[in-house]
């Protein structure tokens, strides 16, 4: 099958909130959708797995609620998952769930193999600080201690992503949207992580600017190979980017298959829902 | 004495509070240990922290010695061993080589410590991530997980802004390689004697309620970058206008009959006891 | 007796700081310890330092053989509680016969957020002496220091395992019967000269 | 010309400790202790509520020492409080107990009990009487000798219902489970977050009056969501009992009665949305609490609001955010940091003068 070694294997992921009752953490649970009526435990993420391999871009889907950004939540670990095992091949070669680990090692673990664009900019930039520190803070967070390294570096990423030259010293408070969109994605990109998660990038986006923010991780995803795991609502984003998709319906994956077989042939009422309405 | 309270003013439980919490700091170096801080006859802000700590250290063959930047005679030092000498008897003197304990508002003494001494710093924001982040809950977590990169953030923006980093005392530091802390503000100046002393340093912060400690001979290691590496204060070629000592950490003042700065050691006693070498050489010849 | 609470407590904490800010030091507290009763059921050092450190605020855990004896006397001279090893701030482990690996596994290490909440364990052993074979470094220790702990090295793995992770971990303070004592704060590394 | 030490500093401390005293006293006269404790009341449980220590005649004696200053007298009881041994804890004091001498509602007309005005400067016209720069002490026992010959009949001691219970009574407050755990105290372990209630409440209890009616006042006018009636606001005294010391029995019977401490205690109730368990929302009434020594309504009633405000946090307000709150309404702590600016700090400026100059020099350079 596949020669090399996954960059990301999650194995039964999921996350609850609430202390669960006898009607729904049994094994017969009733659940209303993705919530227990009677304790209001709401179930997020369901016993999700999926493996991603290097240079690919999976895509998930899902209308909102249906999980998705929680599963990105949890492997960034901006949220604790309730229960799973995640394995990223670049740390311990995968050997190692890095759900598992302290705190610290989760800090370093985000800080040196993983980069995220969060749908609100506001989440995954400080809006007071310029630019290029948004950018160099993620090195920091690597270990990089030199300024000059990091400057040069940070002011290429943002001339990759567009970001005039004279405006790399303001702070993204001052920016419009899709500028903040693609200093965040330069951010993300800034110690070259193996693997980068994106969360709803584009929506909010005027169209115009939707297509140019897609264009760039596109031409970013082709050059540098970096694996990406990619959350949206929107099939078309998900049909430009993403190899293969995954969808997702009340915390569960429903299906999952190369994206253009699930466009062609989808299985799951849902997803051919889904499909119908794209169009 | 004053004998209307008990020695060293506090009750038995709070020291013991107060001990086990020191106890704790220096097994933690740089790691702030929470503790009750009681309120006491000075103000929160005046030195409370380094007042408690003081307290809870002295006993009857302890020498004291106190400082408010540089000086034994400044308001705030003069309050300080007022009070622990009348709660305790406990001898004093403004000789750092002679004091077993040394309490210091924003100085550490010119003249090397030594193993033994303890030297005890008041804190009033022990706290070096509460700039770039205003809830404790949150900074507490920055600091389980060893997140420090808002603190180096900060002088990366410093650079990026003046072309050097700008911070003025209080500059942090990280100890041990683990914990990032601030030194309380004592000029950039004396930063380097933080690493590697041989006498214990233990910080208190009575109104943040916090107490933490340097270890004698702890890597201590002021943030800065490889390309732009940490830097004191830099007095150019400036000596003291009193015993001519250069190097040290100068106060600046204006004459007032010739309206022209001139410089002070801001180590009053380290100044004076040059000063008085300098009389005895003289009178010797 | 003729023991004096407030200075006698006061010159055995900086004993103990002493101990913990140069661990490989090796402090007496005989002074004071020499003016307890003798008639007390625990070793006059663990007394000393249970009565300097401990009261009202505080559990602690006892493990001897004749642990309810232990923990009568202590509880009625310091207020202290009782309470299961691994909730216990402080924790005795008296005579050398003691399973002190087990209670270094079991004691409470603390976490990230609160490591000050690592237990102290206060261990006998049957002499403390410098130099050693064991060979100490870290904080407090110029270059390094070595001494000897006469007891079986089985908490060594014990307390390499616990205090595996920093800052979370176990403090132990070692007493001989000549009241004097050894103080191994967590980040004390402790090798076996080779 | 030998070396002469420059000092100063002590001389100057001293002479300043002794003019102030001169200030204090440079009238002639030295008021009296028991004249403040007895007419200066309300001044008295301020000082005692912020203190945090429930004695008269210390805070009387504080007050003296400064010269009236809450802020000054707060503090030295504080420092006071430090020094004091804890013998014993009270059993828990039920509000239920006290021996009402005031007693509103602001939600009902009419209340079982019936409303007790009691003594208050609420329905006076604040118009200032010079009659009563005249009033002396033969006047004062002539007023009270003729008071208390008037014909009055006591109601007699009985308990009176609490408000919030009728509404209880009715489903309409939100209840929560009983909780009977000890309380944390920020005075012996430190106030950490997320906090507890109870440290919550003692915080509150303790905190300035300043402060915490200035951030009661902005929860209600905007800066919170809260939109309270005052259920029930009442004075009082209540008595404080110990557990024999001696052991004993366990029962009441057996408990040492030490006498009572006034009190305010307010329950506000406030409308909150909560699941209604089949997908919609239903209102119901949750309850703010208020609680200080002696007297002292608009505090205890903007505790309530504050008490409200932490319960139920609200990302968008500062007066739901504990840590906002919590650590900024302490008197000792606030006029502590505020008054710190005061103490020479030429070290730290010289530190960045030279920041700034060397960041002025590189600008220059460029």
């Amino acid at each position: 099958m596949r020669p090399e070694r996954f960059l990301l294997k999650v194995d039964s992921l999921s996350k609850s909130y609430g202390e669960g009752c006898p009607r729904c953490s049994g094994p017969g649970a009733t659940l209303d959708r993705n919530h227990c009526r009677r304790c209001g435990t709401v179930y997020a993420v369901r016993g999700v797995s999926f493996e991603l391999y290097p240079g690919e871009v999976l895509g998930i889907v899902g209308e909102s609620g249906s999980g998705k950004s929680t599963v990105l939540n949890c492997l960034y670990y901006d949220t604790v998952a309730s229960s799973g095992s995640v394995y990223l091949g670049s740390y311990r070669e995968g050997a190692e769930d890095a759900l598992a680990v302290s705190a610290q090692a989760k800090r370093a673990i985000r800080n040196e193999l993983l980069g995220k664009v969060y749908q609100d900019p506001v989440e995954g930039l400080r809006m007071k600080f310029s630019a290029v520190a948004n950018v160099a803070e993620k090195m920091i967070c690597a270990g990089s201690r030199n300024v000059g390294a990091m400057e040069e570096r940070a002011r290429r990423l943002l001339g990759l992503v567009n970001i005039p030259l004279g405006r790399m010293g303001e702070a993204p408070e001052r920016f419009s949207g899709g500028m903040r969109q693609r200093v965040q994605i330069a951010k993300a990109l800034s110690n070259n992580p193996p693997l980068i998660f994106l969360d709803e990038v584009t929506t909010g986006l005027d169209l115009s600017v939707q297509a140019k923010v897609l264009d760039l991780i596109m031409d970013i995803q082709r050059e540098s190979g970096v694996g990406m795991l990619l959350v949206s609502h929107d099939l078309a984003v998900v049909r430009m980017l993403a190899t293969r998709t995954m969808v997702m319906l009340d915390g569960r994956m429903v299906e999952q298959g190369l994206t253009d077989q699930i466009l062609e042939d989808p299985q799951h009422p849902y997803t051919q829902e889904l499909v119908h309405s794209l169009l | 004495m004053n004998s209307l309270y008990n020695y060293a003013f506090f009750d038995e439980g709070s020291k013991r509070e107060i001990r086990r919490a020191i106890l704790k700091a220096v097994a933690l170096p740089g790691y702030q240990v929470p503790f009750a801080s009681r309120e006491m006859p000075i103000a929160r802000g005046w030195g409370t922290g380094g007042l408690q700590l003081t307290l809870s250290l002295v006993g009857r063959s302890d020498v004291l010695k106190v400082i408010d930047q540089g000086s034994d005679d400044s308001v705030n030092a003069v309050n300080i061993r007022k009070f622990v000498s009348g709660t305790t008897g406990v001898a004093v003197t403004e000789d750092a080589r002679e004091a077993t304990i040394i309490q210091s508002r924003h100085r550490i003494p010119e003249s090397p410590l030594r193993e033994g001494q303890v030297l005890v710093l008041q804190v009033p924001l022990p706290e070096p991530l509460r700039l770039i982040e205003p809830s404790e809950y949150k900074t507490k977590r920055l600091h389980a997980e060893r997140d420090y990169s808002g603190a180096y953030l900060v002088l990366f923006e410093e650079i990026q802004r003046y072309g050097r980093v700008a911070t003025g005392a209080d500059h942090p530091v990280e100890v041990h390689g683990r914990y990032v802390m601030a030194p309380s503000p004592i000029p950039r100046f004396d930063n380097p004697k933080l690493d590697g002393n041989p006498a214990l340093i233990l910080l208190g912060a009575g109104r943040e309620k916090k107490i933490y400690a340097v270890p004698p001979y702890t890597k201590v290691r002021s943030l800065d970058f490889e390309d732009q590496p940490f830097r004191v204060e830099d007095f150019g070629s400036a000596a003291c206008g009193l015993c001519g000592a250069s190097g040290v950490y100068l106060d600046e003042l204006v004459d007032p009959s010739t309206g022209s700065k001139t410089w002070r050691c801001n180590d009053t006693s380290e100044c004076a006891s040059r000063r008085r070498a300098s009389q005895e050489a003289a009178d010797a010849s | 007796m003729g023991f004096d609470m407030i200075h006698g407590c006061q010159a055995a904490f900086r004993s103990l700081l002493d101990a913990s800010s140069y661990p490989g030091r090796i402090v007496d507290l005989s002074r004071e310890s020499g003016l307890l009763d003798v008639s007390a059921p625990i070793p006059r050092a663990a007394l000393l330092i249970a009565l300097s450190l401990m009261d009202i605020e505080v559990g602690y855990y006892v493990d001897a053989a004749r642990r309810a004896e232990a923990e009568t006397f202590v509880s009625r001279l310091c207020g202290a509680r009782p309470v299961p090893l691994e909730e216990a701030d402080f924790i005795f482990v008296l005579g050398v016969e003691r399973d002190l690996a087990r209670v270094i596994r079991g004691a409470r290490g603390g976490d990230l957020v609160d490591p000050h909440k690592g237990a102290t364990i206060v261990a006998e052993a049957e002499g403390l002496s410098e130099p050693g074979p064991l060979v100490l470094s870290g904080p407090g220790i110029r270059e390094e220091r070595r001494v000897s702990v006469s007891r079986d090295p089985g908490w060594m793995a014990a307390r390499a395992e616990k205090n595996r992770e920093f800052p979370m971990g176990v403090d132990l303070l070692f007493f001989d019967s000549r009241s004097r004592v050894l103080a191994l704060p967590r980040t004390t590394l402790v090798a076996e000269a080779s | 010309m030998g070396y002469v030490a420059v000092k100063g500093g002590s001389a100057s401390i001293d002479a300043s400790l002794e003019r102030l005293k001169y200030e204090r006293l440079r009238s002639g006269t030295s008021i009296d202790t028991a004249d403040i404790a007895a007419s200066l009341r309300a001044l008295v449980d301020q000082v005692m509520s912020e203190g945090s220590l429930y004695a008269e005649c210390v805070a009387a004696l504080a007050l003296k020492q400064a010269e009236g200053s809450p802020e000054e007298a707060v503090f030295i009881l504080r420092a006071f409080r430090s020094t004091l041994q804890r013998s014993y804890y009270s059993r828990t004091i039920e509000g239920d107990s006290m021996q009402v001498e005031r007693r509103i509602s602001s939600c009902f007309k009419d209340i079982p009990g019936g409303q007790v005005l009691g003594a208050s400067a609420d329905y006076s016209h604040r118009l200032i009487d010079p009659a009563l720069g005249a009033e002396d002490d033969a006047a004062a026992r002539a007023f009270v000798d003729g008071y208390l010959s008037r014909p009055f009949s006591p109601r007699g001691w009985a308990p009176y219902p609490r408000v919030t219970d009728l509404l209880a009574g009715d489903g309409l407050l939100r209840l929560f489970p009983r909780d009977d755990s000890g309380p944390d105290d920020v005075t012996k372990e430190g106030l950490s977050f997320p906090s507890s209630r109870s440290m919550r409440l003692q915080v509150l209890a303790r905190g300035q009056t300043g402060a915490v009616t200035a951030l009661g006042y902005a929860s209600l006018r905007g800066y919170g969501a809260v939109h309270p009636t005052v259920a029930e606001l009442r004075f009082g005294r209540l008595p404080v009992y110990v557990a024999n010391p001696e052991g004993g029995g366990e029962g009441p019977d057996d408990d040492y009665y030490l006498g009572f401490i006034r009190a305010t205690e307010v329950e506000t109730v406030i409308p909150v949305q909560v699941p209604d368990g089949s997908g919609g929302e239903r209102i119901e009434f949750s309850v703010g609490y208020g609680f200080c020594f002696g007297r002292n309504e608009t505090k205890a009633i903007a505790m309530s609001l504050l008490d409200y405000c932490l319960e139920y946090k609200d990302e968008r307000y500062p007066t739901h955010d504990e840590e906002f709150v919590l650590l900024h309404i302490d008197s000792v702590e606030a006029t502590g940091f505020i008054s710190h600016l005061k103490l020479p700090h030429y070290v730290t400026f010289q530190s960045s003068l030279d920041s700034a100059r060397a960041t002025a020099k590189g600008k220059i350079d460029e």
